[in-house]
């Protein structure tokens, strides 16, 4: 690779007013100009996708140098995930024409766009679980020996390449057992190995920390110094400042924006995603806490060691952590969806810990998963069964345990119109509804029941701005109500935004508890790294017994 | 005395066709299609390979049609299950009742008879130290699948499509091309699985002849993790289980107790294989979880 | 979202919309539905299971008119009406036990089993109970009732205790059942001097009222209100409405608090329950007495599978399908009586029907709809007998 | 129509006379005492230039079914092979008393005026098998392999052991079920058994396991055993291998029993055994030497059992019946 890196997030000069561009004309303002001779990595023209009903790109022009970061933002439903589906050939445009280092091209698969060295690391991983990492890594690309896999060949590979770009992981190791994080660098490896030269992260740090977050941008710096391209798909504004060149703004489908990193804001970009100016990064009033809600001490259940905390009437507690070191075990014994193996869970001063997830929504608990797709809805029930579910049992069935089809189609319409969902009926299956608009559903859903608890994981993963700050407020005004809040979060400025109080979660254990006011980023994530961690016992505990739900 | 050579020969007699067949759904299972249609499959392959070996009075040629026939039989859960998406648990039963009705209507077109058609100049397998060929080749099938599945090329790729189909579809390996393959190998193995049965263990065709043995593969896929080393030897199990009760009818037991027996067998192997894989599980799990970063 | 806006306001404009989505609705309601009836998977596959059949006959030299019409005549003219209805009592009692646990998403293959172990519970109760006849119909109803469903309940404790999938356990426990009764009547309850394996002949009036002199026995009535209570908690009640989501997203009704294995245990047990009634009813109709082989050997756990199968369960559809095969099953032996066609064709149809059932194919649409036709017809409607995204529990599970 | 003409439906010509239907218990295939019923029922309809109709049921649901539609169609016999039409003759015959019952193979419990039957003593033959194979063995091991085990399937394993035993004292019998998912059907599984006996040494194997018999017949040709048949001449299904059978003639039960009733002599049982000549042996009929049965070359043992026979039939030796039991 001949070119050099582009310049590095440097300061500009003197970035002042947004410099908004709207996307007219062929050759918009901020066009990064392609240095002399080399063709951009890759080009898209007038690239224009129609679903049934739904136009997801409208013309849209993008062009990534060689060598930089390139953001592509926008809300839910802008059209990012498409105009990338197109570019790497699952689906073909309607119009519209792809260049790759200056070549027209047109991949009807895949795997054309793999040959013509491009690689996509999609949202959810495309990983196999019960494959070791190097199985992974080759797969499809595999080295071999008298038509056998040369498994010696493909530990080697994963070695030298991890070495040569930081991204060490053992090529022995099963997938399904790697943290996150590792499973990115599985993806990353994965594409290096087929020589991808432009790489597709789709939301690559929706579920990472702070500090894999970062770890991950100096891993893609240094591919982008070694002459490889990064496209960015992204909803974080602050991983845009901070790490890309330049950012390509979609909204409907259309380009509303094409902007150098360093000439902008944050406050720009997110006007030109929502088309409205955006208050970033509000920080709550804090809340008056009343009496104990929840109390636990000493819970222990897989995964979780002698926990201990308390969340009051009207405030609300966060909990941060890298995923995968306990929270959703916690949150789960708590939701009464797995056994505590030793502790005590109080709620309201009644003593819960072996109730079941029914007695302890009828006690006063609300809870909002992690997993909204394959555990906080039935997608292919309707939207009127999806929002019945928890209440069924209670406000809208008689006393005999009837439930009325009337009674659930009027109280979806109730929170369809109250929480603003889109939905044209509510007989339409939840599949129907956009993620943003799924999620709504559900913490109105949870919200509803009106708990004087509520649990929730994750509340704006993979959610745009708007909807965002939408069902923060609503998790305030359930707070100001006088409700108590156990926020988990991965997403470190969502807690430090929401939350009274912050707990760290490591290793099962929380290492650390901040008032908001002592909880800077820098603080937090060296917590989350386990840097307050008390030193660990080298042998596991004895009373940890392994699960025995058999997921 | 009672665990004698005959014991053993008389298990290994019972274990072929169910060998063959589960072998089949291991593939099918490894690629992610659920295949409980391995009686139907086999009950085609038993009718054919008797209807060609009649015709044409060679019983190769009847291993050849059954194992074509079968394969064309699969079909219907491959087009069904991978490229319409329907239900493979719904299309393997309805293929295991097809098959009955099929073969029972065939054999009354054909044949002119119900029941059973058999005559003596049917020509079956021969036999070569004990077993007709096809059980050697049931015995190399497994050692081919097991070297294909862990060490292959081919083999690798299929367990991708079945763990993660989109996984494996984004990376250009087409998982109906997989699937299609894995089901269309399954209705080979059942093809030959059916003949040894109609022209190895016996030389007749009986309606319902399979008599449940589909099943017991399917149950066997199950007992061995899908993996051919697991399955020949969930097999084997279910064959001494049930050389073993022809024995114990001998010895004054019921003939229903040694009915059931097999089944009350394989049923406590399940528990207990269910319950030490669980355990093992279990165990790693937690150690890779609460050590994270394995070097 | 923002904060919620005043709530009278928002009923008031909810209520308007929808006064005229009834109205609007009402009026096209009606062809909605029939076009989606006629486009449904269910009409395709019946249809194209009935054209395969008529070239099957073809092939073979036969009239399908003829053939077809034997069918018919001999199932539902007035010789053929009385049969269909004492194999339909049979069918449909099963296919609502299959049905049941399918509409959670488990798979129950130990029919068999638990209606033989309720025919024998119900022959010892007749045989021996000390009650007036007419009591002991109604003890040995309950206790074919609660064999089956204690036997059921042991499937459902291998999958919630050991995890051995329900779909296997229940298979395997089949076998043992079927051969434990087999004994029983071969040995201790044999009757004495006959060379039958047969129990003894129930006492005098221990037997369900026949309509008239048909074969029709109040076992119909009883399977019919068990079919109606089923509808009615399907529609109507909280239980129902769990069962379904348990049927669409297992984990999403466990996180909303449905018990799992509570759940699997009573659904199974309720189907054991159903299934031990047939055996009962089989039992106490003609001839009185349990002889091997005859509650199992006429397949009714297939066939009724079959049917709840084809309905996806959903209770009308059941009742129809269940309804459907009993007309082949009887029909199908008529026509070989009259018309020289082999009766494993009407097999053949139940099992093509299924084939293209799941398989999913409907018919092509004739005319391009405008996108997002609100009269699209109503998948969701939860008696539409098509299978909408529906995956057996038992799949995930697999290995 | 390829649909099985012969077997299914009415043949032969349609003249004025007499009408019949045969009721099977199961599909006649090859069944070979169905296929002697059906035998008996063509030849009393050509004997009356009468129609003759088969109904083949498969479980007991069609039985009643088949039963009931030819009760409607009024034929002038409705003959049932099989004991499982015990209880629905008996419901059939009080309903329709007009109607002509002829039961094959076992009779209702009450007796009616118009249900008359024809029963068999199969133990009578199978011992005399019995005695063959207790001569034929060289070690004494003898052995059964019968469908299930009931009283009725006893017939064919009790007596042949105790056959074996008159003449041999220190022979030794066992007895293998087939059993299974499908008993009367499963070859395979009645072969495995037959192998089961033959690795105890068994050298003389009665076989009684319907379809099964094939299996059993390769079963004891691969160990160069002997087995016997049933029903009808099984010898040329295994020439070398089968030593006898033990004849039953339907056909003539059949067609005897039709005329009984058309004579007016409705509502008796017939029993037919050694003396009847409804049971015999192969190779005390006539052209022994041409039915490639292995006891054409064994004169010497059919003359004793001629004279067992003879014993039998004068009344002055009675064979134990295991269904009476
Ligand atoms: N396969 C599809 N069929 C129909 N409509 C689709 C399909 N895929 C996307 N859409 C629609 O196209 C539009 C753009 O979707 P896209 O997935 O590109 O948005 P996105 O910007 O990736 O959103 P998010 O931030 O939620 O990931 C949406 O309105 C979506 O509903
Ligand atoms: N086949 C489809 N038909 C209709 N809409 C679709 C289809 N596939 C995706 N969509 C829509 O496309 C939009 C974006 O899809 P995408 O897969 O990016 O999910 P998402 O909105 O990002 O949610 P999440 O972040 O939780 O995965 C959603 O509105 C989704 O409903
Ligand atoms: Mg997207
Ligand atoms: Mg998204």
């Amino acid at each position: 690779m001949t070119r050099p890196p582009s310049d590095i997030p440097a300061a500009g000069d003197g970035a002042g007013s947004p410099a908004l561009t709207p996307a007219a004309g062929p050759t918009p303002a901020a066009e990064p100009i392609p240095a002399a001779g080399l063709p951009p990595a890759v080009e898209l023209r007038g690239i224009t996708k129609r679903f049934p009903g739904t136009l997801a790109n409208d013309a849209v022009d993008l062009t990534v140098r060689r060598g930089e970061i390139h953001a592509l933002m926008g809300e839910n439903g802008a059209g990012k995930s498409t105009l990338m589906s197109v570019l790497y050939g699952m689906e073909r445009p309607d119009a519209g024409s792809i260049r790759i280092d200056g070549v027209e091209v047109s991949f009807g698969s895949p795997s054309a766009a793999m040959a013509a060295g491009l690689g996509m690391v999609h949202q959810s991983f495309k990983l196999f679980d019960s494959l070791t990492v190097a199985e992974n890594v080759v797969y499809r690309a595999e080295p071999r020996r008298f038509g056998l896999v040369d498994r010696a060949a493909a530990r080697r590979r994963v070695r030298e390449l991890g070495a040569e770009h930081g991204l060490v992981v053992d090529p022995d190791a099963r997938v399904g057992d790697l943290p996150v994080g590792l499973r990115q660098r599985v993806e990353i490896l994965k594409l290096l190995h087929r020589g991808a030269r432009t790489l597709i992260l789709d939301e690559p740090t929706a579920v990472l920390t702070p500090a894999e977050a970062d770890a991950l941008f100096v891993v893609l710096r240094s591919l982008t110094a070694r002459g490889r391209t990064v496209i960015l798909v992204t909803h974080k504004l602050r991983e845009v400042l901070e790490g890309s060149d330049n950012v390509t703004v979609l909204r409907d489908g259309r380009v509303v924006a094409r902007l150098r990193t360093a000439d902008t804001s944050g406050a720009g970009i997110a006007a030109a995603m929502t088309g409205r100016d955006v208050e970033l990064d509000r920080v709550h009033p804090p809340g008056t806490p009343g009496d104990v809600v929840l109390a636990v001490e000493g819970l222990r259940t897989a995964g979780v060691h002698d926990v201990g905390l308390a969340v009051r009437a009207g405030e609300i507690v966060g909990i941060a952590g890298v995923a995968g070191n306990g929270q959703s075990e916690l949150v789960e014994a708590l939701a009464g969806l797995r056994p505590a193996t030793a502790g005590r869970v109080g709620l309201r001063g009644e003593d819960i810990t072996h109730a079941s997830a029914t007695e302890r929504r009828a006690k006063g608990l609300a809870y909002v998963p992690e997993d909204r797709h394959a555990v906080g809805t039935a997608p292919a029930a309707s939207v009127a069964d999806n929002l019945a579910m928890g209440h069924h049992r209670t406000s809208l069935s008689s006393r005999h345990g009837l439930l009325p089809p009337s009674a659930v189609r009027s109280h979806a319409r109730e929170l369809v119109d109250r929480f603003g969902i889109k939905a044209s009926t509510p007989d339409v299956p939840a599949t129907a509804l956009s993620g943003g608009n799924l999620q709504k559903l559900l913490i109105g859903r949870e919200l509803a029941h009106d708990a004087p608890l509520l649990l929730v994981e994750q509340p704006t993963r993979g959610v745009d701005i708007g909807a965002i700050q939408a069902i923060h407020d609503e998790l305030i005004a359930y707070r100001d109500a006088g409700h108590a809040v156990l926020l988990v979060s991965a997403e470190l400025s969502e807690i430090r935004g929401l939350a009274d109080r912050i707990l760290v979660m490591y290793e099962g254990r929380v290492t650390a508890s901040y008032d908001r006011s002592d909880a800077d980023e820098a603080t937090l994530g060296l917590a989350m790294a386990g840097g307050a961690a008390a030193p660990r016992a080298d042998t596991p505990d004895p009373d940890d017994t392994p699960d025995t739900d058999g997921d | 005395m009672f665990f004698d050579s005959d014991l053993l020969m008389s298990a290994l007699r019972a274990l072929t066709p169910i060998l063959l067949a589960a072998l089949g759904g291991a593939l099918c299972e490894r690629a992610g299609v659920f295949n409980i249609g391995l009686e139907g499959m086999m009950l085609m392959g038993c009718f054919t390979a008797v209807t060609t070996s009649w015709f044409t009075g060679s019983p190769w040629l009847g291993v050849l049609a059954a194992a074509l026939a079968a394969a064309a039989y699969s079909l219907i859960l491959a087009v069904g299950a991978v490229t319409l998406r329907g239900d493979a648990v719904v299309l393997g039963i309805a293929m295991n009742l097809l098959a009955v009705g099929l073969t029972g209507f065939l054999l009354r077109t054909i044949f002119g008879v119900q029941g059973t058609f058999d005559d003596p100049s049917l020509a079956g397998l021969p036999l070569v130290g004990g077993f007709s060929p096809l059980a050697y080749l049931a015995w190399a099938a497994v050692g081919v699948t097991a070297l294909l599945l862990s060490r292959h090329v081919w083999g690798l790729r299929l367990r991708g499509v079945g763990e993660a189909p989109e996984a494996a579809a984004t990376l250009g390996v087409s998982p109906t091309r997989y699937k299609y393959a894995a089901v269309l190998v399954s209705g080979v193995l059942c093809g030959l699985a059916g003949a040894q049965l109609a022209l190895g263990n016996v030389t007749l065709f009986s309606e319902n002849m399979t008599a449940g043995r589909g099943w017991i593969a399917v149950v066997a896929v199950m007992l061995g993790r899908a993996l051919p080393l697991g399955v020949l030897l969930a097999a084997l199990l279910f064959g001494l289980a049930e050389a073993a009760g022809f024995r114990l009818q001998g010895l004054g037991m019921p003939q229903q107790a040694t009915d059931a027996a097999p089944y009350v067998v394989t049923l406590v192997a399940l528990f207990l294989s269910t319950a030490q894989h669980r355990r093992r599980t279990a165990r790693t799990r937690m150690t890779t979880r609460t050590t994270g970063v394995t070097p | 979202m923002a904060s919620a806006p005043d709530p009278a306001r928002t009923k008031g404009a909810a209520r308007i919309k929808e006064a005229a989505r009834t109205k609007g609705a009402a009026r096209r309601n009606g062809t909605a539905r029939i076009k989606g009836a006629l486009r449904s998977p269910v009409t395709f596959s019946v249809v194209a299971g009935l054209v395969i059949g008529a070239l099957f006959l073809v092939g073979t030299g036969a009239d399908p008119f003829a053939a077809y019409g034997a069918v018919v005549t001999g199932s539902l003219g007035a010789d053929g009406i009385g049969s269909t209805l004492t194999t339909g009592t049979s069918v449909l009692g099963m296919a609502l036990a299959l049905a049941i646990p399918l509409r959670a998403g488990l798979i129950n293959l130990g029919g068999d089993g638990q209606m033989v172990l309720g025919g024998i519970a119900a022959t010892v109760t007749g045989l021996y109970s000390p009650l007036p006849a007419p009591l002991t119909v109604v003890a040995a109803l309950l206790a074919g009732v609660l064999a089956g469903a204690a036997y059921a309940a042991l499937a459902a404790l291998c999958e919630n205790r050991f995890g051995v999938p329900l779909l296997v356990s229940s298979l395997l426990l089949s076998y043992p059942a079927t051969s434990l009764a087999s004994y029983l009547v071969r040995y201790p309850l044999k009757e004495p001097g006959s060379s039958l394996p047969q129990t003894r002949r129930l006492p005098e009036g221990v037997a369900l009222p026949a309509f008239g002199t048909s074969t029709v026995t109040a076992g119909l009535v009883l399977v019919v209100l068990a079919a109606g209570a089923y509808w009615f908690a399907d529609r109507r009640t909280a239980v129902g409405y769990e069962i379904r989501m348990t049927g669409l997203n297992a984990r999403f009704a466990a996180y909303a608090g449905v018990e799992r294995k509570g759940l699997t245990l009573r659904l199974v047990s309720a189907s054991g329950a159903l299934a031990g009634l047939v055996g009962a009813i089989g039992v106490l109709s003609f001839p009185y007495r349990f002889l091997d082989g005859s509650l199992t050997a006429p397949g009714y756990t297939w066939t009724g599978l079959t049917a709840a199968l084809l309905a996806a369960a959903a209770p009308l559809g059941t009742v129809v399908a269940a309804f459907f095969f009993a007309v082949l099953q009887v029909g199908g032996l008529s026509m070989e009586r009259t018309t020289e066609v082999p009766r494993e064709l009407t097999q053949v149809l139940q099992a093509i029907v299924i084939v293209f059932l799941a398989a999913r194919l409907r018919f092509p649409r004739l005319r391009r709809r405008k996108p997002q036709d609100p009269q699209e017809p109503a998948a969701h409607e939860p008696d539409d007998p098509a299978p909408t995204a529906k995956e057996p529990a038992s799949q995930g599970e697999f290995a | 129509n390829a649909a099985a003409k012969d077997d299914s439906s009415s043949a032969g010509a349609k003249g004025d006379g007499k009408s019949f239907t045969l009721v099977t218990p199961d599909s006649v295939g090859q069944n070979q005492f169905l296929k002697l019923a059906v035998d008996g029922v063509k030849a009393a309809a050509k004997a009356h230039d009468g129609t003759q109709k088969v109904y083949q049921s498969s479980d007991s649901a069609s039985q009643q079914q088949n039963v009931q539609a030819a009760v409607d169609a009024a034929p002038d016999v409705v003959v049932l092979v099989g004991f499982e039409f015990a209880d629905v003759v008996a419901q059939q015959a009080e309903a329709h008393p007009k109607q002509q019952f002829l039961m094959v193979d076992a009779c209702t419990e009450k007796t009616f005026a118009n249900v008359s039957c024809a029963v068999f003593r199969e133990h009578e033959g199978v011992y005399l098998a019995g005695a063959e194979a207790g001569l034929l063995s060289e070690n004494g091991k003898v052995g059964a392999v019968v469908v299930l085990d009931t009283g009725q399937f006893r017939r064919y394993s009790d007596p042949f052991a105790a056959g074996a035993k008159k003449v041999a004292a220190k022979a030794s019998a066992s007895t293998r079920f087939v059993g299974g998912q499908s008993p009367f059907d499963d070859s395979a599984r009645a072969k495995e058994q037959a192998n089961s006996l033959l690795a105890k040494g068994t050298d003389q194997i009665m076989a009684a396991a319907a379809a099964g018999n094939y299996g059993v017949f390769e079963a004891a040709k691969a160990k160069k055993a002997y087995a016997y048949g049933v029903d009808v001449n099984q010898c040329t299904a295994a020439p070398g291998t089968v030593v006898d059978n033990v004849i039953k003639k339907t056909d003539v039960a059949v067609q005897e029993g039709i005329e009984q009733v058309l004579a007016g002599k409705a509502g008796k049982t017939v029993s037919y055994g050694l003396k009847e000549g409804g049971i015999s042996l192969t190779g005390l009929e006539d052209g022994v030497d041409a039915s490639k049965c292995v006891i054409a070359d064994h004169k010497d043992v059919l003359k004793k059992v001629e004279a067992l026979r003879d014993q039998i039939v004068s009344g002055e030796l009675t064979v134990d019946d295991p269904a009476a039991k």
